[in-house]
């Protein structure tokens, strides 16, 4: 997957109020934070993190770093990616909100460019239940297990972790994809990763209204030879049109991305979607009763 | 933010794009002596929403007298709930074809994109749908941006003749720079008409900018409230992410996707959102900032019951169950509140709030069906 | 090599002066011109070819293009370059001079992120004797032969393409680099395809003063384990520092690109460095006279 | 093309980087009143070269009359063979710590890159080669360009303290959009200097613009000829490429790599060339531009010797003879000329100059040694 627990993670703006307390909190669930970065703040300590001014002066201190969880606010966010970006950071978890679109487009398609992957922006973040967590999920909602969650959604997922928790069947990774319109995975590129990963036996997509990615996973999820089984769920089927609904993502625009569109895509393609959150393990577990082997 | 026709319609001349000879009028009086100069026109209400001239917001006159009996109508009674401050009153122009053009982002390919039809004045996304050989769309890479090959590309597609290129490039040019000057998501000309004398005229004006930039446009940034009903403005002044709805059961949640996915299980149990209210704040929901939510919806009229629905994570629900405690003694409304709680410290907010009688859950699917239960009442 | 008789070749700038009067040499060479490009000329003929308006209508109309040569003046030079690159066209030659540099760097990474090789710009082009012409060299001083001629200069290279074609040995094939400061290829680049030229026995490089693409290329021979033998021939000796000879790669600024250390990095990795462009066939004699296979 | 230093400094106060007190002076008086009135000073020669300093350019007095006489050799003398129209007085600054930036184009990466050092006032590919250890190269991709932890980078590592990153990010930043706005190849700070107040302050300023990109920037344009001496100005004018060289054989080549090699080929043969001339012109050498070429050499007094080096490919020869033959009688003076033709008609045109009793050459080495034996008796 993604990451494990020997996962050496950096985190940009670790000095400030939401960086330091969930720097805190990945500490508490294991993740190998091996510096912090806020320009200016170089030589302090966030929770025994040592803090550097620049990306490059933390990996000339300590080294290789596989991935950054970034927290710097939206009018620098866009910098900081590019800084860990030209600094050979492979993976950058954006956590920030409210990055200016064109922004976006360009952070997100330079990573590309340099096969670096973004998690976000405006994501909860990612993980692996038992392993490490790059991100600010509540880890106690997620029971390691064995369905692997994609989201566009942050509180909503924690809820679906939660379902899947509770009713046994546990979590074996959750993306939180980001709910901006563009972001730097969407549900094909997770779903990948997802295949390949020997803990999960099931996905659970959450999604919600705009855009395309629901519609285009279902399109690449029918051509496929051999698949996980997904079950989906999505939010805002009661939306206006032309209505943000918080997430910049979120918005039916142009006649693209209602909730119809979606889960017609969704069942065509054979996949079953829960009309609410609760039903999901109920789902799961039907299709594991018909599961032979 | 979408720009209001004529704002938006000033921004193109600034970039060199020919529009219609026209005349903003803020009264009926107005109207009048504009339609009476400029002959046979066109009358559109600038409000800051799509589907106007379906709902009446668009009206042809060449008599000044008309003119004042639909202008009055307009500024009286709105277009799709908004009020009309302005109307924009133009000449009608004599058309030969009509053209679609615009610039946006396209999503699934993280770039930026022009869409063309030598088809003008319909739906692009219908269109693309229906008969994708009339859509051309390239996308711009990254890297480069535009690059005027590309309104060549365009303007052989549309079979402009090569006279009308030089005039054609400067459109698609202008809306390139305006979708980067303004941080747009969308500029878009449609219809772009190809009038009797051969000159490029952009009949309409659409532009829309991201909301998460107007930060960096702040005369903008001002105008936004005006997309805003008078309900959504009072609740986005106090913080919150807010959109009203027609239903009765007011609805507080924390994250967009999960109180889209708390309106959309009231209606499965067979109720009505009245609203989308987000109270998340980054750091989760603080105690005033629940007191404020929650009082913003007991004082609404159309709201008979209020749910929230907190799936904290971080959030202490104690702090939570203060906040909606505390609302409760200020409103001077009185009406059911069902909460849903779930995240540190649960059992103790929960205790607050049954000590005042309030249903408290840890289910969602119970909390929502005992709220649209008691809405029925 | 990068070309042969079955390149299918469109000429942007056909109805140009000079785009005219090389389409017609080429066409005469046997160069297969399937189509030309002029914005606002598209429906007229040039030597026989039609053109087009743009590269999408040419290539829509005649299929498959392999490669296109450009003479587009240097104003809108960058547009053609790219509108080529977006059509999907691999191999584009520019024969154009005084291009911005800033244009030229901005075309030049772009093709190399989209693996487009671009020839030039303000090079006489590249020439397969006896298979096909891409560009405006004097094709009656090139015979067939062993020789792959990699240049800077123009008329200079057609000097060198003389003096082999005289001496017997004859070109492989000639690939003008072009005499900007950025070009799309360099030495190191051309010596690759040189390599696996089955033609090509000896390689001539004609270097000039200014940059370091001969001290790159000569850092990377010496590294090299199979090699086929260079000769090298530089310009620009008794030229001044600061002074543009002409070229606006030729000048010797910042204290980089003088002749001596072209030389002494040259001589340092094995490779002669002709003082005459007369004694060049002589040196490659002198070579395969020495070598006992 | 190179600004003069005080043109550069200008450019970087508009661009927000700070440059010492200063003024332009045109005469001896007025330098001596700024001195006067500034105190300890630095005269600076403004010349479109480098090596000024060691060529006595850069002067530094805090004596008014001592600065008149420094003033008058200036202008009388000149520096490194230029005239020196103005000079510029600037106060000596007080100088905690001497660094380099700069801008760059790198073009073996074909990218722009930012070159810094917390040693200023060396030549940085000196410094470079010598101690790499204390040069950063920061390559921009050219995809993003600058972006600010670029600032930050170069400021950690040139140990500049956090408090004074905002001032330093803005000369960064505004190097950068100097290369863009001006079409730059490099844009250079050198030394930047730490006054002894904690200031950054740009202590000399050097911009290249990229002559082919002239034609974007007109006002720039007609500065280009300064840098040009009168000889190549007269040369230029005619539309020839044209540098002057010591030597007395006069070169006329087409292709800026064959004239190059005619003039190294002349040193070989122990002659010195007194010229590049490049008659070059995209459709090959034409009999006027040859004409004009050949009057140009025989008119100038240091030439002894014409050497015409023709390789023409497409170029006809019998045109090339027709243009030389008519230089020959319309000059007024006569000198030797010795051509070597190659290309189409060759023939014709070697018949065409020997009927006038010129030396006409196929083999490039032949007509070279006949050039200098000639010059040499």
């Amino acid at each position: 997957m993604l990451a494990d627990r020997s996962t050496r993670v950096i985190v940009q703006g670790i000095t400030g109020k939401e960086g330091s307390f969930h720097t805190k909190l990945m500490l508490e669930y294991g993740t190998r934070i091996v510096a912090g970065v806020t320009p200016g703040k170089g030589g302090s300590q966030v929770h025994g993190v040592r803090v550097y001014d620049t990306v490059r002066e933390a990996i000339g201190e300590v080294g290789r770093v596989d991935a950054s969880v970034v927290f710097v606010p939206a009018k620098n966010a866009h910098d900081a990616v590019l800084e860990s970006i030209e600094n050979g950071v492979r993976l950058i978890v954006v956590i920030t909100e409210g990055i200016p679109l064109h922004e976006e487009l360009r952070m997100v398609s330079y990573a590309r460019s340099r096969s670096v992957t973004i998690v976000g922006p405006n994501t909860p973040g990612l993980i692996v239940p038992g392993e490490t967590k790059l991100g600010i999920m509540p880890a106690n909602y997620y029971k390691p297990g064995v369905v692997g969650i994609m989201s566009r959604s942050g509180t909503l997922s924690y809820e679906v972790a939660w379902q899947l928790s509770r009713s046994g069947l546990g979590v074996s990774v959750a993306v939180g994809i980001g709910g901006d319109p563009v972001t730097g995975l969407d549900f094909v590129e997770v779903y990948d990763k997802l295949l390949k990963d020997p803990r999960t036996k099931y996905v659970v997509l959450v999604g919600e209204i705009g855009g395309d990615y629901e519609e285009r996973f279902a399109k690449y999820y029918s051509g496929l030879s051999e698949k996980k089984p997904v079950v989906a769920y999505i939010a805002g089927r009661t939306a206006p049109r032309e209505k943000r609904m918080g997430h910049a993502g979120a918005i039916i625009s142009m006649g693209l991305g209602d909730y119809e569109s979606k889960v017609k895509a969704l069942q065509e393609s054979g996949i079953p979607v829960a009309r609410r959150v609760s039903e999901i393990p109920t789902v799961i577990q039907s299709i594991a009763s018909k599961q032979y082997f | 933010m979408r720009l209001l026709e004529y704002e938006a319609k000033q921004v193109f001349r600034e970039y060199g794009i020919k529009t219609p000879e026209g005349v903003l009028c803020r009264s009926p009086v107005e109207v009048k002596e504009a339609v009476a100069r400029l002959g046979e026109s066109v009358i559109k209400a600038q409000v800051p929403v799509g589907g106007r001239g379906l709902a009446g917001g668009v009206r042809f006159t060449s008599d000044p007298e008309e003119a004042v009996r639909i202008a009055s109508e307009l500024f009286e009674r709105g277009v799709r709930g908004y009020r009309v401050d302005a109307v924009l009153v133009e000449k009608k122009v004599c058309v030969n074809r009509e053209l679609y053009l615009s610039v946006t982002v396209d999503r699934s390919a993280k770039s930026i994109v022009y869409l063309a039809s030598r088809l003008g004045g319909v739906e692009i996304e219908e269109l693309a749908k229906k008969k994708p050989e009339e859509v051309l769309k390239i996308n711009l890479d990254p890297f480069i941006g535009y690059s005027p090959f590309v309104a060549r590309t365009i303007a052989s597609f549309i079979g402009l003749p090569p006279s009308a290129w030089g005039e054609f490039e400067r459109i698609a040019v202008g809306l390139y720079r305006i979708m980067i000057d303004y941080d747009a998501e969308l500029v878009e000309i449609n219809p772009l008409v190809v009038d009797c004398g051969g000159s490029l005229v952009a009949l309409d004006a659409k532009i829309l900018v991201d909301d998460n930039s107007l930060y960096r446009h702040p005369a903008l940034a001002g105008l936004k409230s005006r997309e805003l009903t008078e309900e959504e403005r009072s609740a986005r002044e106090k913080g919150f992410t807010y959109v009203s709805l027609d239903g009765y059961i007011g609805v507080i949640g924390n994250g967009a996707g999960l109180t889209m996915a708390t309106m959309d299980l009231i209606e499965y149990y067979g109720g009505k959102p009245a609203n989308f209210l987000d109270v998340w704040s980054g750091g989760g929901a603080s105690r005033d900032r629940v007191k404020e939510a929650v009082k913003l919806l007991l004082e609404n009229p159309r709201v008979k019951v209020v749910l929230v629905n907190i799936f904290g994570g971080m959030t202490r629900c104690d702090e939570v169950a203060m906040g909606v405690r505390q609302a409760l003694e200020e409103a001077p409304v009185k009406k059911p509140i069902v909460v849903r709680l779930m995240g540190t410290n649960q059992e103790e907010g929960a205790r607050i709030l049954r000590e005042v009688g309030l249903d408290v859950y840890e289910d969602v699917d119970e909390a929502v069906r005992k709220a649209v239960e008691l809405a029925r009442g």
